[in-house]
């Protein structure tokens, strides 16, 4: 095991089309740095994101999952978000319910002006993860063996 | 016959541990369930264990053989490994018949390996029952409570436990303990067998005959009319096969991790639609067929291809455990009647 | 009760109302009752019973039932008729085909409780009000109703039937008061680690049986995403811890908001694993974040799921207020 | 430890012939170049791509190849689709041989021959059928009457015209289901060009296809006055380990992996009607 400072997460970040990703591209045409374990996954909207998604993300070694979509009122299909926010709580609850630690998951509105709040974000949510360290809780040993 | 004293019996696991690894029944909040010996553990009273023995030889999930796949290359690494020794101390004699009866599957040819390295490195102690269920008719199939099957036969009876080999591998095995045991008549293991077979006779089920099956009434028991009305109700989960000892279909899957693939063999269930689902349609569309399947296969077709032998050891927890109480001897009653 | 059920049932076969009856059938011993379509009075009068044991939901088998021709007369335990109610809600059975008949429930026995507490050769049961008489071939035994009821009717919700064409005896009351949410307020008080380990505890013990699946109405899809092969899950396979969570969390998260909180799940599990309170956590945490609902009282409408108000709480709420 | 029937060989696609819009023919060999296993007309063998999936797919070439194998497989779903989409090169991974064979040794020995094949039924009969033009002084005439939906749909077609309609004592009769430009050959469903062609009720019959067909032509032989006794059929079922152990491939107590696929008509009709 690595020990805790040289520890690099993998962090997935599901990110809306319409803004998020359009924040992170801004972030990166800035030059505003966020670490590169930040594995973005578009998708249309961040209502598409499925539980599923996010456990898998976990199951396939990543210590930390965050959702970015657009800010509530702005949804390129006016309402997706909204729906996606009581899901996502829920969900959220239950994984710490269930004793998941709950500083691994995420959600944050980041609109395609916000290339800065991306970036901050990122970093962030990255040092969150250090502290916790490696996923043990949702991990699947298979597809940690060498 | 050779016995100890109940209270020894510590003293007994800690020396046979020291050897192989020792699997007992143990109590848990929800029933009995065979687990490692260590120290201070304590071998249950139950009368037997929620799920059978069978994992011990046949596990619900086991790593058959990996893959790298690179590019257009495939590699196969062979991952078997010997097993080490084991020892299942307290199975009845139900789960004892139900290895058996898992033998003639496993190790007909072309022999299961993997299957067979397990039941070579494990010694099974058997213990007679001593207070059957309503649910138990396992003398439906001959088998004799008081008189388990295994390498070693063992009795309980006023505060001492009773020793006697049945083969090569449990003669070896009382041997490696025999310092702690000492020789003794059968007086007090007869009267515990009377006593038993005193109990068996006032079971409810104990009128249950198996005449009306058997490999010979194939197409007149699968064509019953009373299929349908068995079936109806079932809801097409897997309990009754998961938590059977002889029930053995097994599915062959692939997962992949990212950096191999591992196929693996899991418990398959008859009675799932996707049994038997291929890409061009589903040989047993219905539950009822599904339903079907299951018991004719315990009934018929095992005793079809085995000299008469059921594929049933009438432990009684699918009795126990069917969420709609739908069962084997329902359906042996159902079609005899 | 069994005896004025049996009347109605026949009565209703007579004169043409209804074609076919779904209730209980008793079986081989005194408690493993089955669920059963009776097609005439003799059928009924030979094997239709209605106790202590009759615990199964019939609800989910009248969506494959109320799809055949002609009507079926099925008898509902007030907390039966809230799956039915949100088995409609979901265009799911056909109102037209059923006719239900409301019957009382005050509590239901669980067999395998009794055996729990050591009794054994069960040869018969009979109940005097308060107490169960249990004779076995080792022996009478007595065991007090109460001691061993199923959990979820301990903590009854209600006792009112909200859906019925016609009822025999009293309409019961919604229970206000019921303790259901104890066990999950006492979990979120305990610390994360605690929590993970009473969750190892219990998830390690399920056998992929889809016992809970299969037996809960409001998984009613056509073909569950656990057994598409192109979901990547392995259905049946007890493999890994996270293959367990991912199947618990999943199938109460794809029941959130539609759940019940019937208890078949924990009732069929054959390793007793809590179920109902996961279910109940996302229960609880509907009412507590965006008001009180229970799934199954209205036939029309959204579920909270299905709906969002522009005021709802961020995720970040879970950091807030969640567990300890 | 010893060998393990469930632990694959590898397998290397050397060549892919596209015979139809829907189905190709992948000749396996060994890394080393080699035949994988001997096997006998009719059996068949587990193919899988790791991560994929796992099928039992019956041996298309004849046992008297004694240098690959070959697979003619249709495109129906998702293992079948992915190796289709496989290019020369790529390794599979192979076991077998699985179940019984045609008994080309015992009962067809020195009889008369009628293959009735459908669509990609003609896949392991053309086992049979080459394997009995290579030992040919022990049977006597043959007959191969085959149909499908049009004729891109033939399989094997340039094989057929080119090397069996070529050899003496063979005779082969096409048909396509509709009329198509550019074929001038018969039109018309399998079992009602059975009865028209009339074949005489000595031969020995080996059918393989649809279900369907596999029924209809079953009816059209017994009117013609063919017994059961005398058709061989091969068989097809959700397989998992190919040696009878899994046990979802059963017709009644028999496994259609290990006591199949190849079953004669009266032994199959003794079986319950669950296939």
């Amino acid at each position: 095991m690595q020990i805790n400072n040289e520890f690099k997460p993998k962090i997935v970040a599901f990110c809306c089309n319409w803004c998020s990703y359009a924040g992170a591209d801004l972030a990166g045409t800035n030059r505003l740095n966020y670490p590169a374990d930040v594995k973005i996954i578009r998708v249309p909207c961040s209502c598409r994101v499925n539980p599923m998604f996010i456990l898998r993300a976990f199951q396939r070694g990543a210590d930390g999952v965050i959702i970015c979509g657009c800010h509530p009122g702005d949804c390129h299909y006016t309402s997706g978000n909204y729906y996606a926010r009581r899901r996502i709580t829920l969900l959220f609850s239950m994984l710490d319910y269930l004793g998941i630690e709950r500083e691994r998951t995420r959600l944050e509105w980041v609109s395609a002006a916000e290339g800065a709040k991306f970036s901050a974000t990122m970093n962030e949510f990255a040092e969150t993860i250090i502290k916790l360290g490696e996923n043990k809780r949702l991990e699947d040993l298979r597809c940690k063996a060498e | 016959m050779q016995k100890l004293s109940m209270e020894k019996l510590d003293e007994l696991f800690r020396k046979m541990s020291e050897k192989q690894a020792v699997y007992l029944p143990v109590d848990k909040e929800n029933g009995a369930k065979f687990e490692k010996w260590s120290e201070g553990t304590k071998m249950s009273q139950a009368l037997n264990t929620i799920r059978s023995a069978k994992d011990f030889i046949f596990p619900q999930t086991e790593n058959l053989v990996d893959f790298k796949v690179n590019g257009k290359n495939i590699e196969v690494a062979d991952t078997r490994e010997e097993c080490e020794d084991f020892v299942i101390f307290g199975m009845k004699a139900c789960d004892a018949r139900s290895f058996g009866i898992l033998d003639k599957v496993f190790l007909s040819e072309p022999v299961d390996t993997y299957y067979k390295n397990r039941r070579e490195h494990g010694v099974l102690v058997t213990l007679a029952c001593t207070k059957p269920s309503e649910t138990c008719f396992c003398q439906t199939f001959g088998i004799n409570p008081a008189e388990p099957e295994g390498d070693v036969s063992t009795w309980i009876a006023d505060g001492e436990m009773y020793f006697e080999a049945n083969t090569e591998k449990g003669k070896t095995f009382i041997e490696s303990i025999s310092d702690m045991l000492e020789d003794c008549g059968t007086e007090k293991v007869d009267a515990q067998k009377a006593k038993i077979n005193e109990i068996m006779r006032k079971l409810p089920l104990n009128n249950l005959k198996t005449d009306a099956f058997g490999g010979d009434k194939l197409n007149e028991l699968f064509n019953s009319p009373k299929w349908a009305e068995l079936s109806e109700s079932c809801l097409g989960c897997g309990t009754c096969t998961f938590v059977c000892p002889t029930c053995q279909c097994y599915d062959i899957k692939d997962f992949d991790c990212g950096n191999g693939v591992k196929r693996f063999r899991c418990w398959d269930s008859c009675m799932y639609s996707d049994f038997t689902r291929m890409a061009h349609g589903n040989s047993r569309n219905s539950q009822l067929e599904r339903f079907r399947q299951r018991f004719m296969h315990k009934l018929v077709y095992f005793p079809a291809n085995n000299d008469g032998e059921f594929g049933c050891v009438g432990c009684g927890r699918c009795l126990a455990k069917c969420p709609i109480s739908m069962n084997i001897v329902k359906v042996m009653k159902a079609l005899e009647g | 009760m069994q005896g004025r059920m049996i009347e109605m049932a026949k009565k209703l076969l007579g004169d043409g109302t209804v074609n076919r009856v779904i209730g209980w059938k008793k079986g081989e011993f005194a408690y493993d009752i089955t669920p059963a379509v009776f097609e005439n009075a003799e059928e009924i009068d030979a094997d239709f019973v209605y106790d202590d044991f009759c615990g199964h939901n019939l609800s989910k088998y009248l969506i494959k039932e109320s799809k055949k021709d002609g009507k079926m007369l099925v008898f509902l335990k007030p907390c039966d008729t809230y799956s039915f109610n949100q088995l409609i809600k979901e265009h799911r059975i056909n109102r037209e085909n059923v006719y239900i008949v409301g019957i009382p429930c005050e509590g239901k026995a669980s067999a395998e409780t009794i055996k729990e507490k050591g009794i054994s050769g069960i040869t018969g049961i009979s109940s005097d009000g308060d107490n169960f008489k249990v004779n076995t071939i080792y022996g009478d035994e007595t065991v007090a109703k109460s001691d061993v009821l199923e959990e979820r009717c301990t903590v009854c919700k209600s006792k009112k039937h909200v859906v019925y064409d016609e009822l025999i005896g009293e309409d019961g009351e919604v229970n206000e008061n019921s303790s259901r949410f104890d066990m999950v307020a006492k979990l979120e008080n305990m610390t994360a680690d605690e929590r993970y380990a009473f969750w190892r505890n219990e998830l390690s013990k399920c056998i992929r049986c889809n016992a809970c699946r299969n037996v809960c109405p409001a998984c009613s899809c056509e073909n569950c995403v656990f057994d598409n092969p192109n979901s990547g899950v392995s259905n049946k396979a007890a493999v890994t811890s996270f293959e367990e969570n991912m199947f618990h969390i999943i199938r109460a998260f794809h029941v959130a908001g539609r759940c019940t909180d019937c208890g078949e799940c924990s009732r069929v599990c054959p390793q007793n694993i809590p179920l109902h309170l996961l279910n109940r956590k996302f229960i609880k945490d509907i009412n507590e974040l965006y008001g009180d609902y229970q799934a199954g009282e209205e036939s029309e409408g959204r579920t909270p799921l299905t709906t969002y108000t522009k005021e709802d709480c961020e995720p970040s709420i879970v950091n807030e207020r969640g567990c300890k | 430890m010893t060998n393990e029937t469930l632990i694959p060989k590898i397998g290397v696609v050397t060549d892919i012939r596209i015979d139809t819009p829907d189905v190709k023919t992948f000749r396996v060999v060994t890394p080393d170049g080699k035949k994988a296993f001997d096997h006998m007309p009719g059996q068949c063998a587990m193919l899988s791509i790791p991560g994929v999936g796992e099928a039992m797919f019956s041996i298309t070439s004849s046992p008297t190849n004694t240098e690959y194998m070959e697979f003619s497989i249709k495109k129906c779903g998702c293992l079948t689709s992915w190796l289709h989409q496989m290019e020369v090169g790529q390794q599979i991974t192979i076991r077998g041989p699985y179940g019984n064979n045609f008994p080309v040794e015992t009962d067809l020995k020195g009889k008369d021959l009628l293959f009735i094949a459908g669509g990609i039924g003609l896949a392991p009969l053309r086992s049979v059928i080459n394997y009995v033009r290579d030992k040919r002084e022990n049977y006597g005439s043959i007959q191969i009457i085959y149909g499908s939906r049009s004729k891109d749909d033939l399989v094997d077609y340039d094989e057929i015209i080119s090397e069996w309609m070529a050899d003496e004592g063979i005779e082969v009769n096409l048909t396509i289901d509709r009329e198509q430009e550019g074929w001038d050959g018969h039109v018309g469903f399998v079992p009602n060009y059975v009865k028209e062609l009339n074949p005489d009720i000595s031969k020995t019959v080996l059918i393989c296809g649809p279900p369907i067909m596999i029924k209809f032509t079953l009816g059209a032989l017994k009117e013609l006055g063919f017994e059961e006794t005398q058709v061989f059929t091969t068989m097809e079922l959700r397989m998992k380990c190919g040696v009878g152990k899994c046990g979802r491939c059963n017709i009644g107590n028999k496994y259609v992996c290990k006591d199949g696929p190849v079953f004669r008509y009266d032994k199959l009709g003794e079986l319950p009607d669950e296939y």
